[in-house]
């Protein structure tokens, strides 16, 4: 790219704003070059500064007696016991994988893993939580059979089992998907990496593929001197390579079993600037980039593009001088480049040559300190009218197909059917099996519980009390398959943080998360934020996804979702008939209407301990939480995984039977159990409302007053939609 | 047993492999790297699955001619047994030490599921703790399944009775239904003409343990464990 | 008439699969080779027997459906 | 000297792929397409300048790496 004079215009095209644009020449005190003035573009941009959001996501508990490295690392680390840590996070693709649904999902996998693995953990664990727009819209199809292929080309070719994950469909993500991957990897408690950068002298030390101009600074695209010439050598998509990433995966383990790492950076979003700026500002030191040295794809690359290139599976290390050569072999071994492309010093400033000439040279504390802070105005979220009554259009039977029938609740197999799931050999609980994911670690009984989830209908009505019942959604799933739930990382997707609005969503859906994350003890360790999700002016629904980890000491102990024949059905939890925001009222009654179900936090930790205690006890066959679809798509849910129909009781006396059945008040579970007065005495010492539902028997789902249906009719709805829409 | 595994670079089931080798004799498997071409003392080995080079071009292409492949060559050559899954059995099809080639799947995704496999032959090395006729259930996960062979050699392979697995119903029933990926005459697995050489795309290795949900896949390792017990 | 589509990934996006492919046949001892670049063809009998006009449909199907324009290229021939 | 080399499936052997394509060009509204058949072409960037030995070593990189004989045929064409 050819350089340009660097002028107000210049950095407002790079997406400065005057007022930042006034503070790096304050900083520089000079007009900076080109180079500089794109450092400073990609470092204080949303992506990489957080600008907008950092002033609330303070507002998150982060700490919890076995959190070993909340958020500020690459991903999060938790005690697992046995000597052992949980390394994980989540992170969005969403623009890239609406310009390129197949890259833009695989490369975002390919970005999360190295997010986890830069830290020494191996990956075992994928899950990608998905939003498209509705599926009548024609761009729907495409967009969603691309991301699903590049999750899976790019999970199964590095041999990471893709284990859970969600779909949703809402209009409001048409112009805007949402792809969110999540990453679980297990390390030794005591060899966990981190990127501050230590030892003055120290060589600096490219590894992975070589750089081309891979989307490099969307801003500069747009500019008007680009000609017939530069447009074949545009900023393109990246193209993810798994291959590589899983030769980068062994190298950099085989490394890190050595001592010769200082220091270690995935080049993620910005490359090679953000990488090499964090690590020397962590650790308070200089750096020295030679560019020169740097593996090139492309012939003529100028510093700027190497400084901004976005080429996929790189890392960069510190390694001790001494282990140079140690580390070199490795990476050989492995085919990657290996490239020492500077050093450490103590001038406090990141320094960049290239062709004899100085590009750049920064001073990085203040590039770190007075990067733009903003507390954006807020608008108060208004609330919706209780729902008043709902008169049932369509009787029980026929809104229990079409719900289980309908997008949102449709059997997920054709999406993780393209998911290897199995690779490991570990996975106990696969998709559609639990509420949670569980993986077992190699060697060991110990296993993981791995879940996300978010309720965007809900948190559009009232972002708190739906980012409320996001962390208590998670929190359940995890406790329904006997897990401890131990943190979550979490993708805060939202629209355009300018508007008081959309920036009023995001505070009030905080709010709502941390107070869940206190009354839960389910603290946040590392997260991501996605903002200007928002085509012709129109946002997608406020969606703070969820991932949630939790540990099993016995994987042996884990329950899932399947019935088996004479087993008693009890339902823990309060069913007062909540039909606000329900898929029932959406689906059957064909409104969007209403407050979401209230979370109780105190309810929803006495019922899930209550719960996990029983699972652990091994009282419990069969678990399922309550959630999209109320009660009958719950028990509905667990005959057909079972294959063993059941037989419902009565509702209540003074409950109305829709809402009953198909209300979508939180903090409840359906049991499936060998005795259930035995688990009804237990749940009324715990002070925990607890009934019976049923039996699990028979070939049928047989309702009060007789109506019944079979389960091969209910299969047959469940399993129509994706394979129907997708034609195949 | 002495076994050996084979990583190329992007082989991504060996530990899988590792694992169940190790659950059916006791004796954990020597990794053998790509480029290595000694298989002294080894009686069996394996090729596992995964993405050899980035399945790039076409699946097992490259593996099949990087030079450990030479070493499996005279390894088979002079009797020793050789068992590729998945990855492993495109990297045999490539290299010609078994006849056929692996399409993409029909359906032109990939598919992770459980599939039923029928004995067809049980008295192999690889097949002995099965039963003629026995369906046991497997994992699959591959894009590239479809197993091809032209209708002469696929006669010949039936008259000899090379073929030793095949997609089929729980009941045993060989139906189109029960073909996930659209291999010719449902094949999921071929042995050489001596029976030495096998090659299966489902991944027995994942259904070794109760905890994983079975153990189906344990007789093919135990078997051959017993047979090639040194 | 035929028409044989070539789908090739865009200059400077990158080629995971022309790089093994290159890297394989160094490794098989093959000398001299350079940049290796690996695409699709497709190969289509249509019923037009115009030339030009059989040009313009292949691209407008090119277009449409074979390519994937954000990263690929194409380059359409025409064989009678 | 360029050697472009076009891998497909031989005839007899069944082309999900091809036949999805002309299913998909049907669906869009493209009349007139008979069969469709899917391939693999791969540009080799050679230092050789001979145009008859270009070919015969990238005829001899496709019977030995880019073509599985069992199952696809190829075609050499050499651009300079
Ligand atoms: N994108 C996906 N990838 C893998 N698994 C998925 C995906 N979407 C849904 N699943 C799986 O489908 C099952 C049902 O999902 P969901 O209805 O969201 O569960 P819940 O309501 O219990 O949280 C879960 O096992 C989940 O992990
Ligand atoms: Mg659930």
């Amino acid at each position: 790219m050819t350089k340009r004079e660097v002028t107000p215009a210049l950095a407002r095209e790079f997406g400065l704003s005057a007022e930042e644009y006034g503070r790096v020449l304050a900083i520089m005190g000079r007009t900076p070059s080109f180079t500089e003035l794109g450092i400073f573009s990609v470092m204080w941009s949303e992506h990489c500064s957080y600008k907008s959001s950092r002033v609330w996501l303070k507002q998150l508990p982060t700490a919890a007696p076995w959190v070993i490295h909340g958020p500020g690392e690459n991903a999060g680390v938790v005690d697992i016991g046995d000597g052992l840590a949980a390394v994980f996070k989540m992170e969005s693709h969403n623009h890239p994988s609406f310009i390129e649904p197949y890259q833009g999902a695989a490369t975002g996998v390919g970005g999360i893993l190295r997010d986890v693995f830069t830290m020494g953990a191996r990956p075992v664990a994928n899950l990608n939580a998905l939003r498209f727009g509705h599926p009548d819209d024609p761009r729907t199809r495409r967009v969603v059979d691309g991301v699903v292929r590049g999750v899976g080309g790019y999970g199964n070719c590095v041999g990471v089992p893709t284990v859970g994950g969600e779909v949703n469909f809402h209009p409001a993500y048409s112009g805007n998907p949402l792809v969110n991957a999540m990453t679980v990897g297990i390390a030794p408690r005591d060899r966990i990496f981190l990127s501050a950068a230590a030892g003055v002298g120290n060589p600096v030390v490219y590894v992975g593929s070589k750089t081309g101009r891979d989307g490099i600074h969307g801003a500069t695209m747009a500019s008007a001197e680009f000609d017939a010439a530069t447009e074949e050598k545009r900023p393109t998509v990246q193209v993810g390579d798994p291959y590589t990433e899983k030769l980068l995966i062994e190298a950099c383990l085989e490394l890190m079993a050595t001592d010769a790492i200082v220091a270690i950076q995935d080049m993620g979003a910005a490359g090679l600037t953000s990488s090499s700026v964090e690590m020397a500002g962590k650790g308070s030191v200089g750096i020295e980039l030679d560019l020169d040295q740097v593996p090139q794809r492309e012939a003529e690359m100028t510093a700027y593009e190497m400084m901004l290139s976005e080429s996929q599976e790189r890392m960069l290390m510190v390694l001790r001088p001494d282990r140079q050569d140690v580390a070199r072999a490795i990476f050989e071994k492995w085919e990657l480049d290996f490239a020492v492309i500077g050093r450490l010093t103590d001038t406090g400033r990141i320094v960049v040559r290239h062709r004899g000439a100085v590009e750049a040279d920064i001073a990085l504390d203040p590039l770190a300190e007075q990067a733009p802070l903003y507390h954006r105005p807020t608008a108060d979220t208004s609330k919706l009218p209780l729902l008043g009554e709902v008169a049932d259009p369509a009787g029980l039977v026929p809104a229990l197909l079409t719900l289980i029938g309908c997008p949102d609740l449709c059997s997920r197999a054709w999406v993780w059917n393209q998911y290897d799931s199995t690779i490991g050999g570990q996975t106990v609980q696969r998709p559609g099996g639990a509420d949670a994911a569980v993986v077992r670690i190699e060697g060991s009984r110990r296993a993981l519980a791995l879940t996300t989830d978010c309720t965007p209908r809900y948190c559009a009505a009232d972002p708190e009390a739906g980012g409320m019942q996001a962390v208590a959604e998670a929190w359940r799933n995890l406790s329904a398959v006997g897990a401890r739930p131990l943190a979550i990382t979490d993708n805060m997707n939202f629209g355009n943080p300018e508007k008081p609005e959309i920036m009023g969503q995001f505070a009030a859906s905080i709010r709502g998360m941390a107070a869940a994350c206190r009354a839960l003890d389910f603290p946040v360790v590392s997260g991501n934020v996605s903002l200007y999700n928002e085509t012709d002016g129109r946002g997608i629904l406020p969606t703070p996804a969820i991932g949630g980890l939790g540990v099993l000491e016995d994987a042996g102990q884990c329950v899932g979702l399947a019935l088996r024949p004479g087993l008693d059905l009890v339902l823990v939890g309060t069913a007062s008939g909540w039909l606000g925001q329900s898929l029932w009222l959406r689906e059957v009654a064909g409104r969007e209407d209403g407050p979401p179900p209230p979370v109780d936090l105190a309810a929803e930790r006495r019922n899930g301990d209550l719960v996990r205690e029983l699972i652990l006890a091994g009282r419990v066959r069969a678990c399922h939480d309550v959630s999209d679809g109320g009660l009958l798509v719950t028990v509905a849910e667990m005959a057909l995984g079972g294959d063993v129909g059941a037989t419902l009781l009565d509702a209540p006396a003074g409950s109305v039977p829709h809402c009953f059945w198909f209300g979508e008040d939180q903090a409840r579970y359906v049991l499936a159990v060998a005795d259930a007065d035995a688990i009804l005495i237990a749940a009324e010492s715990a002070g925990v409302p607890a009934q019976r539902l049923g039996r699990a028997e028979g070939t049928h789902l047989t309702l009060p007053g007789g109506v019944s249906i079979s389960l091969a009719e209910l299969r047959a709805a469940h399993e129509r939609f994706f394979p129907a829409w997708m034609g195949s | 047993m002495k076994a050996g595994v084979v990583v190329f670079p992007g082989t991504n089931r060996e530990r899988d492999i590792a694992i169940a080798l190790q659950a059916a004799s006791g004796r954990r498997p020597r990794m053998v790297w790509h480029g290595e071409t000694e298989l002294a003392g080894l009686d069996l080995v394996v090729l596992p699955g995964g993405f050899s080079h980035g399945d790039y071009l076409r699946c097992g292409a490259m593996a099949a001619r990087s030079p450990v492949m030479g070493a499996i060559r005279d390894f088979a050559a002079a009797g020793g047994h050789v068992l590729g899954v998945c990855n492993g059995f495109q990297i045999l099809a490539e290299a010609g030490l078994l006849p056929g080639a692996l399409l993409r799947n029909a359906s032109l995704r990939f598919l992770s599921q459980d599939c039923h496999l029928r004995v067809e032959r049980a008295d192999t090395a690889f097949t002995r703790h099965y039963q003629p006729g026995q369906v046991f259930r497997a994992p699959m996960a591959h894009g590239d399944g479809n197993y091809f062979a032209d209708p002469a050699t696929l006669d010949r392979m039936e008259g000899e009775g090379l073929v030793a697995l095949r997609y089929a119903s729980p009941e045993g029933a060989v139906v189109p239904e029960a073909n996930p990926n659209g291999s010719a005459r449902s094949i999921a697995g071929i042995l050489s003409p001596n029976g030495r050489v096998m090659g299966l795309m489902p991944h027995p290795e994942d259904l070794v343990d109760p905890l994983m949900g079975g153990t189906d896949g344990l007789p093919l390792f135990a078997g051959m464990a017993e047979a090639l017990a040194a | 008439m035929k028409a044989i589509v070539m789908v090739m990934l865009k200059p400077g996006v990158l080629d995971p699969q022309g790089k093994a492919i290159g890297h394989a046949l160094q490794t098989l001892g093959f000398a001299g080779v350079g940049e290796v670049r690996a695409g699709k063809v497709i190969e289509l009998e249509l019923s037009e027997s115009d030339p030009a006009r059989a040009r313009a449909s292949a691209e407008e199907m090119a277009r449409k459906l074979l390519a994937n324009t954000v990263i690929e290229g194409f380059h359409v021939e025409i064989a009678s």
